[in-house]
């Protein structure tokens, strides 16, 4: 019984996936399931669900940091036996999701999250800020050119009232990825924060033999910028290594991946980009990827003021301007970028204009186009 | 472990958004290693700069993925985070929990791990942050023993498949994503657990073309629910909400405007323009419909999906590294998504492309890197699908095209002295 | 004086350009320069411009084979003497323009244009089929993979009431050319015909030596399918010459352009593709490249009868369905391209998938698509 | 020269289009080596090829363009199109001709040629079409001394400028696109006629967005008509638009549907929805305006461009050799186009443009293809022209931004053993 270190092959269990998740269903789940006719947000974080049986389910939606404690989940399993027969929920989105089955059970419910402190924020449906998805940043990664957890925390704090409230033209789902790894859906969200390096890769000599194959380094770099080289340690050996061109670099880091001898973060060099406009849900214009309009905002911890406000400004104008169920970037869209900028009052750099593989599909190839301040 | 002085980590205990920082210290109470945790984030907020190294390859036995190595780069002013290992687990389909389950859960990280978690991560795993080399056997036994639970997938592995809701609480779901989530995972342990791609892999499902799973931006194959008859209209229910007695969008959109307009809200945002309305009728020219989603998430007790319901499997997607991100490419435009058959269909063009990947692609190569090298026309038809205009927004507009010798009259062969004969030099 | 053989640099002139614009026009141009209010079309092939002077400027314009003897030209001047005071003018669509001043002279200038057979047809205003630009084909080019004047002369023939009538949605620009080079704006044109070739080129070995620089050779090939190569001629020298990897080859001709010794026209291979929906001008959507939607029909002189066909068939499909103002394009993309196959019952095949540089930003990346007779 | 037998050929002679073969023979009639171009044609059509060999480079001294050589592969069998050059000439300004001219033009071209020509090539010379190397030099003086006209362009040259008919006959042009062309070509003749560019070069000038000589589409350097004001409403002329009184279009677009309907046919079709009616006054937003011309081309009475005038400057249209085609990329948004200065502006813009490319243009690669090679960012950069929004159609999305050193705080230098001192390895 046990694991035993000197026999760890004994009674092994494999692939056995995860638990089957109709064991995880509570009752009204699992008699209506596929049964569903139509929902309601009857306030902003409460979800009715109606079926065909005449079945209900109440769904209370709070956010969630994320980067739970152990302590704090088995909180939430406290409330979930207390309210919900036992059954708690994540989103795709990282919240939590607290379901019963009739009205009657949603007030005590909610009263009960909102007796325990700021720890369960109801909102996040609707035409709100979403919980943002987020990656790793310095808690666990080894290549963020920023942290994930805390500007999540800061930018959160001053959108809060977002997030609790419908107030916006529609949906805006905000993304965190802190490097260009972009763990997450930070290429197509409304509003995406991105870990930037703009440093080129250090080599570390010294390490580098133990660490690297040099031809997978070289290989890595997409731009060729990295070649190999013989050079003379302080010791004087003279080694293999490999040098990097700087100026072909574009600090996408994946030779750091290939090779942990080729650091890139640096304080000063890392940072933040706003990436805005993208989206993945099929409505109305079709997926569309975020793009580039602040490609850099320094790392101010612990509360990236400028990052914060960047975000905050860029989602005030748009909920003050664009209609009814129009997206960020269906709203940039239409209006035209250079009304973006504009109206974002956003200084434009030469930065947002592509020069990568597909960039002449970016470029403006019609005289059509408004006039802004931009112009002289 | 002592509790260090942290200012920076403390200013994110202030604010309305909850406090990763005060959970951590919460759990640092009764997980000492936690203040390690806070402690080494402060050195980074204060250094502006990570502190973890670049993972080493650490896991269990006979598993090629699961685990992500980490160890820290100052183990020595913070040696409850020296070793940081993180664990991914299969996630339950749709992520509905029992509490029991998760207590049992808790109790096994409290006893093996640092007691921090990310539920979940990005591409669906539950998340076991933390832990040491040693205590990685033991954790796995009683894993699958205890908890008859697996891990998820990390490297060149199928990772963890993930899915909206569907007909959990969704009225829209066109096929049932848990039951083909839950049946890929099973079917493809092998491929989670074991790297044997070219580089990783990732499915998921969403039950309708709103796509709450974010499939189509982020997993080389993503099956979308969609119908092929026509939307289902109440026309009752269509008067109600003319008349204001239900609310456009259930509520969601209450910002702008409260009537309703249905010229307005629905009408001229259908992107095909196919709707139209002749007195109260609402009128649906169904063959012109993409089924984008808006008119019925405008109108959700009104219209209902169609009855001949599936999916369309799209392929390729992919973050920006290094050619630049894709969404998925739509491949299979409609497919029976049936649990009875065991999901033969989608099987069937899985591993079609997964023969053709694994052999083909090269080393660290998405799906969808591949397609682009390759190009779409050969990509389709080495999975036997016929070409046809939907695979495409709009035909080539460059001239260049590859035909094959056997598709020109008299092949490619010719004799330039027979040309030269009717063609002086 | 007089050109003087012995002594050709005597008197030289150089670099004077053309003859100025101003001595070219007739008064009633010279009058209104500048001043010109409106226009109205009174009837195909008839504009009026009026001018704030009250001036009035009556165009007759007549369609033109644009292969012009100088006896044609001569007849041309002829007219232009007798009805507008010595002056004619040519389109940018090589349509022939006869101006006059007032209403009285535009139909004695019609009845002379009719009397003179079908030499000048009037029409090529408004919502018509206009004139083919188009280029040399096999009366004068080296690199072409089909004809242009002929395979003009038959569409038109076909299509010729649609070019004195103004019958359908809205312009419809059409375009010839007779191979890649696309000497011409076939690559943003209504209606495209393009001669592409699908055979390698051949290498002449023998010839080779004194026609090319190989590595020019090498170069021309955008997909490094020419490859260095010693061979050995029938009469056993050795030489440096070139071979061609067919299967890498995408049959732009390139190489031919660079090398004379690689010709690649085939009596087989050579023919024609359809390329549809482009445009240049910046109305309402916007310039737009013509996209390819048949890629191969034979040479079939003197009539071309698959080609005239094609070009008629989608012509009229587009008028029967095309909304007011509509340019084919933008038809096309109303409908989905889907839909445009299907209505004009054209076959898609995979050629018409784009596998260039660019790719990827043509493939579908939604799940909007419609169901049409593709989907089984 | 005798006349072939010509079965083929013969065949075109039939049908409504006016047919260059009948129009071959009558020629043919005067100048017998016609019934060579007939017969070369007519062996065209049997053996499906062209019967013309690559073209060898012949001229007139001192120029290295205006002569495109070309010779028969069959000049046995016709040996009166053995040598058959075209003569390129630059056409004037927007191609209005006195019969004066034309008629010497025709007495040269018969006496110096074959009597065939082009009017126009695509580029927009005037093509005299087949004559022999003896003839070119003849031809030349004559052209120069009598005609006082000039060869055109070809090769690595400067091509002869094109425009629409502009201020000449229509009410929209913008700018003066004759004076700009002219301008242009007497200013750039030594670039015309002597190859000094890494390849050819085109200019094409538009007086407005409708773009009459499609230079958008196929000209290096294009300059498109546009204003910066209002767009000039005569609501009266609306009002008999909107009573019949006026035809929408000019009365060009009848055939679907009689009766104006502006909803329809001016303010749903306004790309950037900028116009609505209040009761009969029609109203416009210009500063939503992106001034396309659907609205003036639908109501030309009623509605004109707006007065503060100039071009937009749009660069690297081209062909699909070998990159595939491309439409000219908006450089410069508005200058004014002031022939009393002698387009001094414009000047600025083409001279920075060719001492950029000249000196980093690859042999045989067009501005375009340059501008794509080193990107956008950097050629807006050596033309001194301030980035702004108006360059692209939407920010890049690829997160791959070329930093430079200096923009970077720290520069790049680093020590990776004070590196090291914080992250162990
Ligand atoms: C719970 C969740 C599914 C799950 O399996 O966990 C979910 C649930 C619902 N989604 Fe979603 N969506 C969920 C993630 C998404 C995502 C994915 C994402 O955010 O990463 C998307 C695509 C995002 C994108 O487009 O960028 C998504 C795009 C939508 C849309 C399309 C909105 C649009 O107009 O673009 C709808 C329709 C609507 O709300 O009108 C929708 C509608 C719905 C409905 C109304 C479906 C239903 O009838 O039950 C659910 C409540 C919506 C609400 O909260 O306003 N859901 N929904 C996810 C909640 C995430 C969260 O905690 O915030
Ligand atoms: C944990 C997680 C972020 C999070 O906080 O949620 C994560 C963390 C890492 N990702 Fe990721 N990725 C995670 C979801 C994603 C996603 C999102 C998704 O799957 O939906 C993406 C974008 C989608 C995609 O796959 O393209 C993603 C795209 C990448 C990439 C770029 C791959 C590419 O082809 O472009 C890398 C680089 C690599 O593989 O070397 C990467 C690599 C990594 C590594 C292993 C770092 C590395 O360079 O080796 C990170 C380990 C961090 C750590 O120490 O914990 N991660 N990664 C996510 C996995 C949790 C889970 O299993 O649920
Ligand atoms: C004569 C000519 C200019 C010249 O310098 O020679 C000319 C003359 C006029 N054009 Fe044009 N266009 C001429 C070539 C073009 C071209 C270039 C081409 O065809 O290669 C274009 C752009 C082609 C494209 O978009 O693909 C062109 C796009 C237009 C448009 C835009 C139509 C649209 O909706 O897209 C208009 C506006 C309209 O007709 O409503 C226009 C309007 C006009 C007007 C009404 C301008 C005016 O007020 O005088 C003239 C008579 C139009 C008619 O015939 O219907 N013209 N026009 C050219 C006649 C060519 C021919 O012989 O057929
Ligand atoms: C005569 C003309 C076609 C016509 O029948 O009208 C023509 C004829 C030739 N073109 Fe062209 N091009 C002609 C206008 C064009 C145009 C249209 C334009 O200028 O508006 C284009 C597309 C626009 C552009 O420049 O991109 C054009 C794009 C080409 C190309 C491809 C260039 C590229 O960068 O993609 C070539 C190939 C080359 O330069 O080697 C080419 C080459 C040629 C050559 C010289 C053949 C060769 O491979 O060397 C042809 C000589 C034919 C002959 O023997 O008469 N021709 N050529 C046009 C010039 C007449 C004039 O001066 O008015
Ligand atoms: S985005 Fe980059 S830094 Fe952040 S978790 Fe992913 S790989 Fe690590
Ligand atoms: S960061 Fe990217 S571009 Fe720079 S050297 Fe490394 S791999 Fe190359
Ligand atoms: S993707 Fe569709 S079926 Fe799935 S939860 Fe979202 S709305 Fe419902
Ligand atoms: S689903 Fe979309 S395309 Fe279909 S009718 Fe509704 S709004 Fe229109
Ligand atoms: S399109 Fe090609 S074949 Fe035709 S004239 Fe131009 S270069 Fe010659
Ligand atoms: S035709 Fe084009 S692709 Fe083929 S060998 Fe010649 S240059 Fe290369
Ligand atoms: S481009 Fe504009 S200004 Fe020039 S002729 Fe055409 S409509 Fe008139
Ligand atoms: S010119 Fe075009 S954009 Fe401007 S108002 Fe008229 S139709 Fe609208």
């Amino acid at each position: 019984m046990g694991y035993d270190p000197q026999n760890p092959m004994k009674d092994r269990i494999t692939d056995i996936g995860p638990p089957h998740y109709e064991k995880m269903f509570p009752q009204v789940i699992k008699d209506n399931y596929g049964k569903w006719l139509y929902h309601e947000i009857v306030r902003p974080g409460v979800l009715k669900h109606v079926s065909e049986t005449g079945g209900e389910c109440y769904t209370v939606r709070v956010g969630s940091a994320r980067l739970l404690s152990i302590e704090f989940v088995r909180e939430v399993c406290d409330i979930a036996d207390a309210h919900c027969d036992g059954v708690v929920r994540w989103t795709t989105r990282n919240n939590i999701e607290f379901m019963v089955d009739s009205e009657a059970k949603v007030q005590p419910l909610l009263d009960d999250l909102a007796s325990r402190g700021n720890k369960f924020p109801v909102g996040g449906t609707g035409a709100c800020v979403s919980n943002v998805v987020h990656t790793q940043g310095w808690i666990h990664c080894h290549t963020p050119a920023t942290d994930a957890s805390g500007v999540v925390k800061a930018v959160m704090d001053e959108i809060f009232d977002h997030f609790t409230n419908m107030d916006l033209p529609a949906k805006c789902k905000l993304a965190l990825a802190c490097c260009l790894n972009m763990c997450g859906a930070v290429h197509c969200s409304d509003i995406a924060i991105l870990g930037v390096h703009r440093k080129p890769p250090m080599v570390d000599h010294d390490a580098i033999t133990g660490l690297c194959e040099l031809p997978l380094a070289v290989a890595a770099c997409p731009l060729g910028a990295i070649k190999p080289a013989t050079v003379t340690l302080d010791d004087g050996k003279e080694i293999k290594s490999v040098k990097v061109n700087a100026d072909r670099c574009m600090f996408c880091g994946n030779c750091y991946t290939m090779c942990p001898a080729m650091p890139l973060a640096d304080p000063e060099g890392s940072g933040i980009a706003i990436l805005v406009g993208g989206k993945v849900s099929n409505t109305r214009s079709g997926p569309a990827f975020s793009k580039m309009v602040i490609p850099f905002l320094p790392n101010t911890p612990p509360r990236w003021p400028e990052a914060v406000a960047a975000v905050k400004n860029i989602l005030e104008t748009w909920a003050a301007n664009a209609r009814k169920y129009e997206r960020l970037g269906e709203w940039a869209e239409r209006i035209g970028w250079e009304k973006f900028f504009e109206k974002c009052d956003i200084p434009f750099t030469e930065k947002s204009i592509d020069d990568y593989r597909l960039a002449y599909n970016t470029w403006r190839t019609t005289t059509q186009f408004k006039f802004t301040s931009h112009i002289k | 472990m002592p509790k260090h002085d942290t200012p920076l980590m403390d200013e994110l205990e202030k604010g309305p958004w909850p406090s990763f920082v005060s959970d951590l210290k919460r759990q640092a109470e009764k997980s000492p290693q936690c203040w390690d945790i806070v402690g080494q984030m402060e050195l980074s907020y204060k250094d502006r700069m990570t502190h973890w190294k670049h993972g080493g390859i650490v896991g269990v036995f006979g598993y090629g993925g699961g685990i992500v190595g980490r160890y820290s780069d100052v183990p020595d002013k913070f040696p409850g985070v020296a070793h940081f290992h993180t664990v991914r687990l299969n996630q339950p389909s749709s992520k509905f929990y029992r509490t029991d389950l998760l207590r049992k859960l808790c109790d096994l990280w409290e006893k093996r791990g640092s007691g921090m978690t990310n539920l979940h991560g990005s591409t669906g795993d539950l998340i076991l942050l933390g832990t040491k080399t040693e205590e990685l056997e033991p954790l796995f036994y009683e894993l699958t023993h205890d908890l008859e639970w697996d891990l998820g997938g990390s490297g060149s592995n199928l990772r963890t498949p993930a899915c909206c809701i569907g007909k959990a609480r969704c009225e829209w779901a066109c096929y049932d994503t848990q039951a083909a989530c839950y049946a890929m995972t099973m079917k493809y342990q092998d491929e989670i657990h074991r790297p044997a791609f070219p580089y990783k892999f990732k499915f998921k499902f969403s039950g309708c073309a709103n796509d709450c799973v974010a499939a189509l931006a982020r997993s080389d194959l993503s099956a979308i629910g969609t119908w092929r008859d026509n939307i289902r209209i109440d026309q009752a229910e269509v008067k109600n909400y003319l008349s204001g007695a239900n609310k456009a969008n259930g509520g969601g959109t209450p910002a702008k405007g409260d009537k309703f307009d249905i010229q307005k809200e629905v009408i001229d945002l259908c992107p095909t323009g196919c709707m139209w309305m002749e007195g109260d009728t609402l009128k649906i020219d169904d063959a012109e419909c993409t089924r984008c989603m808006h008119c019925l998430n405008v109108m959700p007790k009104a219209l209902r999906p169609g009855l001949d319901q599936g999916a369309s499997l799209l392929m390729g997607a992919k973050a920006p590294i290094l050619d630049g991100a894709q969404l998925g490419t739509l491949i299979v435009p409609f497919i029976k998504m049936d649990p009875e058959n065991e999901f033969e269909e989608l099987v069937d063009v899985i591993e079609k492309c997964w023969d053709y990947w694994m052999e083909n692609g090269k080393n660290r190569e998405r799906l969808g890197e591949t397609i682009q090298r390759v190009g779409l026309p050969t990509f389709l038809r080495v999975m036997e699908i016929e070409p046809i205009p939907q695979h495409v927004r709009e035909p080539r507009s460059n001239p260049y095209v590859f035909w094959r010798e056997e598709e020109v009259e008299g092949g490619w062969q010719r004799d330039i002295k027979e040309f030269r004969k009717k063609h002086a030099q």
